[in-house]
């Protein structure tokens, strides 16, 4: 899962650009015009980086990263297994070999994931990267002093449920196996043909256990990439990062590397990172964010100014906002009343009210419009861009609400234009004119965290959104819809409570298959079926704008992430 | 040519005419006078001659010539050159009149080269040098002193000193004793004359106190309502006194052989304080304000306690009516010993101004003790407050008025109608008249002394005016550092004091013939420090 | 003359200021213009505030209403049109992203952010001078007490703690209300301190002396003696602790924690709009220069009443926004130079 | 001067006490903060079994008395904590460790307290200067047009907010006029100059909130001496105006702008968490806010009592101050 700003600093994400937290990352199409702006186009080495971010990197410890690679810095000092491809486009959806020689060989039935380690590995001190650092690292992100990574390895691995970490237990974990130094098996509980994008992930990077020192290691990783930490100030405010010298581009055709040093500067006011990069002074010309987003009133602004226009990269992250409904809770027990919502909800403002038609498209499927989600265009209730009050108020009546309904529409503070409080008056707005009244409930974000995951506080209708671990149905709709994942004590996401056994089977059977393309169609199929359900309305998918520096060239935007990837960006 | 020429002088302030056709002249090296109650307009004339009226919004009329320079006429740069250098005024509050941030020294050394192109170094010396002619004790270290380091006798030496620091050819004293204990008075006005008589200035003095006048000047100006009443020689006005409100002024002063006529008093005993002490502070900071008083009241009689600044004696009124506990000894009322306020022990304050409420209307304060008495009835509160308005000498109808609408004389008749509505049979009196003019002064008094014959009431009179207290006093305790240093009947007490200090006070006192002012000084010598 | 001249002193004291009933107070008032103007201005708001309802009912629209129409989705919801969409039906243009208007907005903005203020500050005043005047004429435990609690209020960062009692409290307690009590439950602290001194050194005074002699109790001494007197140092403090917390509830909502749209607020409106500086300027420029107007008004109206609760203040607090005040200057000269002597003679250093 | 000592030892004491008890509340009202700390910490998909790991490990389960009493321990006695590969001691006054990133919570002010001091500080100077000066100025020339103009701008500032200001501000000094760079921390101790350049804007936005505020009051109180009776001595000895209103009336407005600038500190750090969180100034009030926003008791806790004991601090410097301005008040 990834739900937006989990660490979100609520203030800086306050201030209204749409900020994707610490941890967002995945994927995207189209790049175009952004390959910077003037004459010579052909990237060359050297140079400093600077990156303009709101969110510190208060995590760096490959332990507790939660995304593909970290995001994007991490991705440029941990090496994983795999990697995702440094592609424009759908392209960049695509999962490839990193540490490992490919992307895994899987056997009996996709439960047994072996890789081997590419020859020539080392770290940045010169010492060579064995298989077992790899499953020291995985290790590691056990032990509850360093918990913040995905949920798959605990669930997946043979007997790692009640696994503390190697600080505990000495053991370690049987289900890795390193029969040499550059092998490494995993077996599973269950068959995972998506295995292959979990070892992307940072707990698949290798950690060498003598220069392990728990909590501190974070302040100086040892690094596998092709940059080192030289500094790294206030938790992740200042980081910067220098040419690894023993990173060597013959075992890494991921990473480019162009620029010598890379300057992270973050703790900035989202507004403030959109002023320097459109004014592109001094060390500005070269300079990128990894986490901010245009907001609708610099977009106005860089739309009417043809060079600001053409410094701006799009992309598109697999993220779906929606309408979130709790049967066990009345009057949404009932699925005429969930379709008249759908059928009055009002996409044109809701996009509006997410930045526009630039920064956001109109939904009507769960999954994300993309292909390697499995992308099956539907829409099981057709009420046009602005929604149709009359059909609305027709399944009112026949619902029994004739003379209209009132009910609690229960949304976050944050003002992230996803679940926030714009979102829900845009809806509120909409809802008015079906004879639909809706009160508003705005809770902090913790306690909206706390109110919506929960089963036993969850209310019956309130804005969630969803993004992908990585770009495919899988962690798209299983957390989401399958009755094995209702977490009754826990962080539950699955709200609607459907506990299905068709669709259950149907995703044990696709997650069987290790040939994607076949997963994702099958995806989309199942989406489809669970849409018509009702259970959710989709409401848009964001799109990401965000200006470079003037100076900034080979701007490589995936669908994987949506956002540039530092690894390819040159400043000379 | 005269040193001071003024002709015609009229002083308007929005409609009110201040100073009005005043015409009058001093020459060189000569000491003049300015003698009035409030209001009269006497301060203003001071102003007048440096022009400090320039660019008030005063209108002024007439003609002022101050050593050679034509007040009205002169340009703001000519009046500086004027102001200090040629003619230098001594205010009446030396506290206020000095900037409290400053050494002395330094303050007098910045007027110094305000008018000399002299070096800060060369400036700071005069300042010694005119501090030590005041006869400022160590003058070169107490010129580093700030003014609330000094007692108030030396601050206004300071102040002349100041004025001296040009060597002026007047000196405009406004009030400049007003503030000082009567020994320390003296004092400056020896140091005054001697000055005087050293550097061949002249002398204009504004004052209220025609004791003042008599022994500091050969002239003398009364004023009254803006204009001149009479004119001439001290010694002449004072003794066969022409204008009316000259003799009325003058019968009106205090005389310290004016006896006590008339006692009611009896041998009921009402009040009995005994061996009262009181502590302020503590640790090493802590001091007795008042140490080991004694005294018994008796119903109808006046105790008179007189005292300089500092002596005791106002602690000494607050812990007998209450609003100070003693640190130690008892205070018996009636014969039962007694703690806190007390209805029947009441008390007149000093500062008309700050002992009624400004917000709430007099006939409302006077109700005070009715109300907290637990009357209810508005009708009787209201009958009762009429009838002590009119008993002060006030009308029922000021009843809705508010304390500023009322001169300070009759605020401190409205204090008084507010202590009798407690009905009390003590009233301890804090310097009841000391803030007003003596025409009022009297005035008060001989209220006072009608409501003790009237009912019996027993009296504290608290003052330093030696003279005031003689007049209203059956007994007198003198206090000094907090003890009473002579304690008998007043005549005793006046006519044979048997302490030291007391003498000082009595020779202190002064006097309203010239000469006999004349000769005291020449007994006193030249003054100490103060 | 005398009268004058007892005023003059009676200013010097520091709390013994002439008598002022309302028809007096509001006489006083009337010599100053620009304060005439600035009460003006503030009952014009205040006014405007309670209309507001009837104000958009003549406008034909309201705060809430989108129009997706009004504005250019493609970039970013900038307002089509001049102006910011302005025109006869939107008087004020719409808001970007929105399409809501403008004028509803602010005009039912006005509403929640004088009203959060102006109840905020009445809850620190009324905190602040029970407390001040608790401390004050309370036993020395009483005082150290509350001067402690007081110092502890003062310490804690207001911001910090809004955002924290903020989030404790359940959202369906009504948020107005609650930002309403949190600032001035937080924020009494200075005004504590101000009142404490104030009555500690009216306390000190002759006429209070004279009402314990008349028998009253400490409370009905406090009630009589000296609430009165504090009205204008408390007049004059709460004039700049109304704009002070306007710009509290425009923090706040910046911070997230403020007022819930879809209510509509200026300091909200000001968050929202403040990156739209470049774009739609005045969506920017009007919550601002509606806070303008009214931080401008309540200054100059606080100086006004303070001015005429204590005239010899007339020509000290006035910053540049009147003329002199000829009458209080020829006083006040009257006083310097003619002879104040007279009045005070010699007050005994009661140590 | 044991007057002084005492002074001190006075101040020490109630500080202390003060500390404290802005600390029970403090852990009073974020015990009642919404928000599962564990949860936050551990990430949103972990299982509740590791969600109970993390709070058992932070003792988050504790109750509320016992969480204090451990604070009250570090803080007197120091704390031990477990990186997982050793054991760390921190030794007292431990502020304890953030549940977020496990690094001590002094460590984590010690290293932002430079950049809040600094914003600050050069505010303080900036608003003292731009409001003296106005209120010296308007006290000088009343009335007149360049008095009225720089009253409006020091009002205009009171009434905006400082986010309003700071940005605006930016995007017209930075990013159209290009005058300043866009603000960033830069050590005073790498170089003093950049450090200034960079800060010179947060500093006027925040000064400008504050500046009228002095500005009325050096007015008023320079007026108040200017009436006062020591003045009407100098011009009655020929002083001139401008030595008067320099030498005298402004020394008179000293005590109460000190007095003034103490009360305004703590409105001033205030301010300073809007000014870091807009510029991005890697301060205190940032670091308070997103602490508060993932409810990080151990670092919101420390944070509070550090801003509070510089309120505290600042209102002992005053009272210090204003009696070597002011020798005539006794400092108890």
């Amino acid at each position: 899962m990834r739900q937006p700003s989990v660490i979100a600093r609520r203030v800086a994400a306050a201030s209204v650009s749409l900020v994707v937290a610490a941890g967002a990352a995945a994927c995207g199409p189209k790049d175009n015009d952004a390959k910077g702006s003037g004459g010579d186009s052909t990237p060359h080495k050297g140079g400093t980086l600077t990156v303009l971010n709101s969110q510190p990197q208060t995590d760096f410890d490959p332990a507790r990263l939660y995304t593909s690679g970290g995001g994007n810095v991490p991705s440029l000092v941990f090496r994983t297994l795999t990697t995702r491809n440094r592609a424009d486009g759908a392209a960049g959806a695509k999962v490839v070999p990193d540490l490992a020689t490919d992307t895994g060989r899987p056997s009996k039935n996709a439960t047994v994931w072996t890789y081997t380690l590419k020859k020539g590995l080392t770290y940045e001190d010169g010492t060579p990267i064995t298989s077992a650092d790899i499953k020291y690292g995985i290790e590691r992100s056990f032990a509850p002093e360093l918990s913040g990574g995905a949920p798959y390895l605990r669930d997946w691995l043979t007997g790692a449920a009640d696994y503390q970490g190697p600080y505990k237990d000495k053991k370690g974990l049987s289900a890795i196996e390193t029969p040499d130094d550059r092998t490494i098996v995993f077996h599973l509980n269950k068959p995972e043909g998506e295995f292959p994008f979990l070892a992307t992930q940072t707990q698949f990077a290798p950690v060498p256990r003598s220069k392990d020192t728990g909590t501190k290691y974070e302040e100086h990783p040892v690094s596998s990439g092709p940059y080192e930490v030289v500094k790294n100030e206030n938790d992740g405010e200042h980081v910067l990062l220098k040419r690894n010298p023993h990173w060597s581009e013959a075992t890494d055709d991921q990473r480019k590397a162009y620029p010598d040093t890379i300057d992270v500067r973050s703790g900035l006011d989202s507004s403030v990172i959109d002023q320097r990069l459109s004014a592109s002074q001094g060390a500005d010309a070269a300079a990128v964010t990894t986490d901010t987003n245009l907001g609708p009133a610099e977009l106005a602004k860089v739309t009417g100014d043809k060079d600001l226009a053409a410094r701006v990269g799009t992309g598109h992250f697999g993220y779906t906002n929606y309408i979130a409904f709790n049967p066990t809770v009345k009057p949404f027990d009932n699925p005429k009343v969930r379709e008249a919502i759908a059928y009055a909800v009002d996409r044109s403002s809701v996009v509006n009210a997410a930045g526009g038609s630039a920064l956001a498209e109109p939904a009507t499927t769960f999954l994300p419009n993309q292909k390697s989600f499995g992308y099956t265009p539907y829409d099981p209730f057709p009420a046009g861009p602005s929604g149709n009050p009359a059909k609305a108020r027709e399944l009112l009546a026949q619902a029994g609400y004739k003379n209209g309904l009132t009910v609690t529409l229960t949304h976050s503070n944050a003002k992230d234009f996803a679940t926030s409080p714009e979102i829900a008056t845009a809806l509120q707005d909409a809802l008015k004119k079906a004879g639909i009244t809706v009160r508003l409930q705005g809770l902090e974000d913790n306690d909206y965290r706390d109110t919506v995951h929960s089963v036993k506080t969850e209310p019956g209708f309130f804005l969630a959104g969803w993004g992908a671990d990585w770009p495919s149905g899988g962690p798209f709709l299983a957390p989401i819809f399958d009755g094995r994942q209702i977490v009754k004590d826990g962080a539950n996401f699955n709200a609607s409570r459907l506990d299905d056994k068709s669709v259950n089977n149907e995703i044990d059977a696709i997650n069987k298959l290790t040939d994607l393309d076949a997963a994702a169609k099958r995806w989309g199929a199942l989406d489809k079926k669970i849409g018509g359900r009702a259970l959710v309305v989709p409401l848009f998918h964001p799109v990401y704008k965000r200006l470079v520096g003037k100076d900034v060239r080979n701007v490589v935007i995936s669908d994987w992430t949506g956002v540039l990837d530092i690894s390819q960006v040159a400043v000379k | 040519m005269s040193l001071v020429e003024v002709t015609d002088l009229t002083v308007e302030f929005g409609t009110l005419r201040a100073v009005d056709g005043l015409s009058f002249s001093l020459a060189e090296g000569g000491a003049l006078a300015l003698v009035g109650e409030s209001g009269s307009g006497k301060s203003t004339v001071a102003g007048a001659l440096l022009g400090l009226h320039h660019g008030t919004g005063a209108r002024t009329g007439g003609s002022v010539r101050v050593a050679g320079t034509d007040v009205q006429a002169a340009t703001e740069r000519e009046l500086r050159r004027l102001r200090g250098a040629r003619a230098a005024m001594v205010f009446q509050d030396p506290l206020s009149s000095l900037d409290p941030y400053y050494a002395i020294g330094d303050q007098i050394a910045e007027v110094y080269r305000v008018h000399t192109r002299a070096s800060r170094r060369a400036a700071r010396a005069r300042a010694v040098e005119v501090l030590d002619r005041v006869g400022i004790p160590d003058a070169a270290r107490r010129a580093r002193s700030r003014p609330h380091e000094f007692s108030g006798g030396m601050r206004q030496r300071a102040l002349i000193a100041m004025a001296l620091a040009c060597a002026p050819d007047l000196l405009i004293a406004d009030e400049p004793t007003t503030a000082l204990d009567v020994t320390v008075q003296a004092q400056i006005l020896d140091l005054l004359h001697t000055l005087r008589t050293e550097t061949g200035m002249g002398l204009l003095l504004v004052t209220h106190d025609v004791g003042v006048a008599a022994e500091s000047v050969e002239e003398v100006l009364v004023m009254r309502h803006g204009r001149a009443v009479e004119h001439g020689p001290v010694g002449t006005v004072l003794a066969a006194p022409r204008a009316a409100y000259t003799r009325e002024l003058l019968d009106a002063v205090p005389r310290v052989d004016t006896r006590r006529t008339g006692s009611p008093a009896t041998d009921e005993i009402v009040l009995e304080a005994t061996g009262l002490r009181r502590e302020f502070g503590r640790g090493k900071r802590a001091f007795a304000a008042v140490d080991d008083v004694s005294l018994t009241v008796r119903r109808g009689e006046t105790v008179g306690v007189v005292g300089e600044s500092g002596s005791g004696k106002t602690t000494l009124g607050r812990m007998l009516v209450g609003l100070l506990a003693p640190t130690a000894g008892t205070i018996r009322y009636a014969g039962a010993a007694h703690t806190g306020v007390n209805p029947a022990v009441q008390m007149v304050f000093q500062d008309p101004v700050s002992s009624l409420n400004p917000r709430r209307s007099v006939g409302e304060s006077i109700a005070d003790p009715l109300r907290a008495r637990g009357e209810k009835d508005e009708e009787r509160i209201r009958g009762r407050v009429t009838e002590l308005l009119e008993r002060v000498g006030l009308e029922g109808a000021h009843h809705d008025r508010y304390p500023h609408e009322f001169s300070g004389g009759q605020r401190q008749r409205i204090g008084i109608a507010r202590a009798l509505a407690a009905d009390p049979r003590v009233l301890v009196c804090d310097e009841p008249v000391s803030a007003l003019d003596v025409t009022t002064q009297a005035q008060v008094v001989e209220l006072l002394g009608e409501l003790q014959r009237e009912l019996g009431l027993a009296l504290v009179f608290i003052a330093h005016d030696l003279a005031v207290v003689r007049q209203v006093s059956d007994r007198l305790a003198v206090m000094h550092g907090g003890r009473v240093v002579e304690y008998g009947p007043a005549d005793e007490v006046y006519d044979s004091p048997r302490e030291e200090y007391t003498r000082r006070l009595l020779a202190a006192v002064p006097a309203l013939d010239p000469e006999l002012a004349a000769r005291r000084r020449a007994a006193r010598g030249e003054p100490a420090a103060a | 003359m005398s009268e004058a001249l007892v005023t003059v002193e009676a200013a010097g004291t520091g709390s013994t200021v002439p008598a002022a009933s309302g028809a007096r107070l509001f006489w006083r008032l009337r010599a100053q213009r620009a304060a005439l103007v600035a009460a003006a201005v503030v009952a014009l708001l205040v006014l405007i505030a309670l209309a507001a309802p009837l104000l958009t009912a003549v406008e034909g629209q309201d705060p809430t209403t989108y129009h997706p129409s009004l504005i250019d989705s493609a970039r970013g919801g900038v307002p089509v049109g001049s102006f910011g969409g302005i025109g006869a039906d939107h008087w004020l243009g719409v808001e970007p992203q929105t399409g809501r208007d403008l004028f509803a907005r602010l005009v039912y903005g006005a509403r929640v952010s004088l009203g959060v203020a102006l109840a905020a500050t009445v809850i620190q005043v009324v905190v602040g001078v029970v407390v001040g005047v608790a401390a004050a004429l309370g036993s020395q435990w009483v005082d150290q007490l509350l001067s402690r609690i007081t110092d502890v209020i003062v310490a804690m960062p207001l911001m910090i703690m809004s955002l924290a009692l903020l989030a404790i409290v359940p959202a369906s307690f009504p948020r107005p209300v609650l930002v309403t009590l949190v600032i001035g439950l937080v924020a009494w602290g200075s005004i504590a301190k101000i009142v404490r001194a104030q009555t500690l050194s009216t306390k000190g005074l002759d006429y209070v002396s004279a009402a314990r002699l008349s028998g009253w109790r400490t409370w009905q001494i406090a009630r009589r003696e000296l609430l009165p007197g504090l009205a204008a140092p408390v007049i004059t403090y709460a004039a700049l602790l109304v704009p002070m917390n306007i710009s509290v509830e425009s923090a706040l909502s910046f911070l997230g924690v403020g007022v819930k749209p879809p209510t509509p607020s200026w300091g909200q409106m000001l968050t929202a709009a403040d990156v739209w500086y470049q774009a739609a300027p005045q969506y920017l420029l009007l919550p601002a220069g509606a806070l303008f107007v009214t931080v401008l008004s309540l200054t100059v109206l606080g100086d006004g009443v303070r001015t005429a609760l204590d005239p010899r203040a007339a020509s000290r607090l006035r910053v540049g926004t009147g003329r002199k005040d000829p009458a209080a200057n020829a006083r006040a000269d009257v006083g310097q130079t003619a002879g104040s002597a007279d009045v005070t003679k010699k007050k005994e250093a009661s140590a | 001067m044991s007057g002084f000592g005492g002074f001190l030892l006075r101040r020490a004491v109630g500080t202390v006490i003060t500390l404290l008890a802005v600390s029970v509340i403090v852990y009073v009202v974020f015990y009642a903060t919404p928000g599962n700390v564990a949860q936050i910490t551990c990430g949103p998909r972990c299982s509740p079994e590791q969600v109970h790991q993390v709070a058992e490990r932070l003792r988050l389960d504790d109750p509320l008395s016992v969480r204090y009493w451990h604070f009250l321990q570090g803080l007197f006695v120091g704390q031990d904590f477990s990186t997982g590969t050793s054991v760390e001691h921190c030794a007292a006054p431990c502020l304890g460790e953030s549940y977020q990133t496990g690094r001590q919570v002094l460590d984590i002010i010690l290293g932002k307290l430079p950049v809040s001091l600094s914003l600050v500080v050069g505010a303080m100077v900036l608003w003292l200067l731009l409001g003296v000066g106005t209120g010296v100025l308007s006290a000088w020339r009343r009335g007149r047009i360049s008095e009225r103009a720089l009253t409006a701008v020091t009002l205009a500032g009171t009434a905006t907010p400082v986010f309003v200001i700071g940005l605006v501000l930016m995007i017209v000094v930075c990013g159209e006029l290009q005058l300043l760079p866009f603000p960033q921390y830069v050590n005073f101790t790498d170089d003093p100059e950049q450090w200034a350049w960079n800060l010179l804007l947060p500093w006027l936005s925040l000064a400008l909130i504050e500046a009228a505020t002095f500005a009325r009051l050096t007015r008023s109180a320079m007026l108040e001496t200017l009436a006062e009776d020591h003045v009407r001595t100098f011009r009655a000895y020929g002083v001139g105006e401008r030595a008067i209103v320099v030498r005298h009336a402004l020394r008179g407005a000293f005590a109460p702008v000190i007095a003034l600038n103490a009360n305004n500190v703590g409105s001033a750090i205030g301010g300073a968490v809007l000014a870091e969180t807009l510029f991005g100034l890697p301060g205190i009030g940032q670091e308070l806010v997103h602490a508060v926003a993932v409810v990080d008791l151990p670092v919101v806790v420390g944070m509070v009592l550090v801003i509070s004991f510089f309120v505290v601090l600042a209102n002992a410097v005053a009272d210090v101050l204003y009696a070597v301005a002011d020798r005539r008040v006794v400092l108890a």
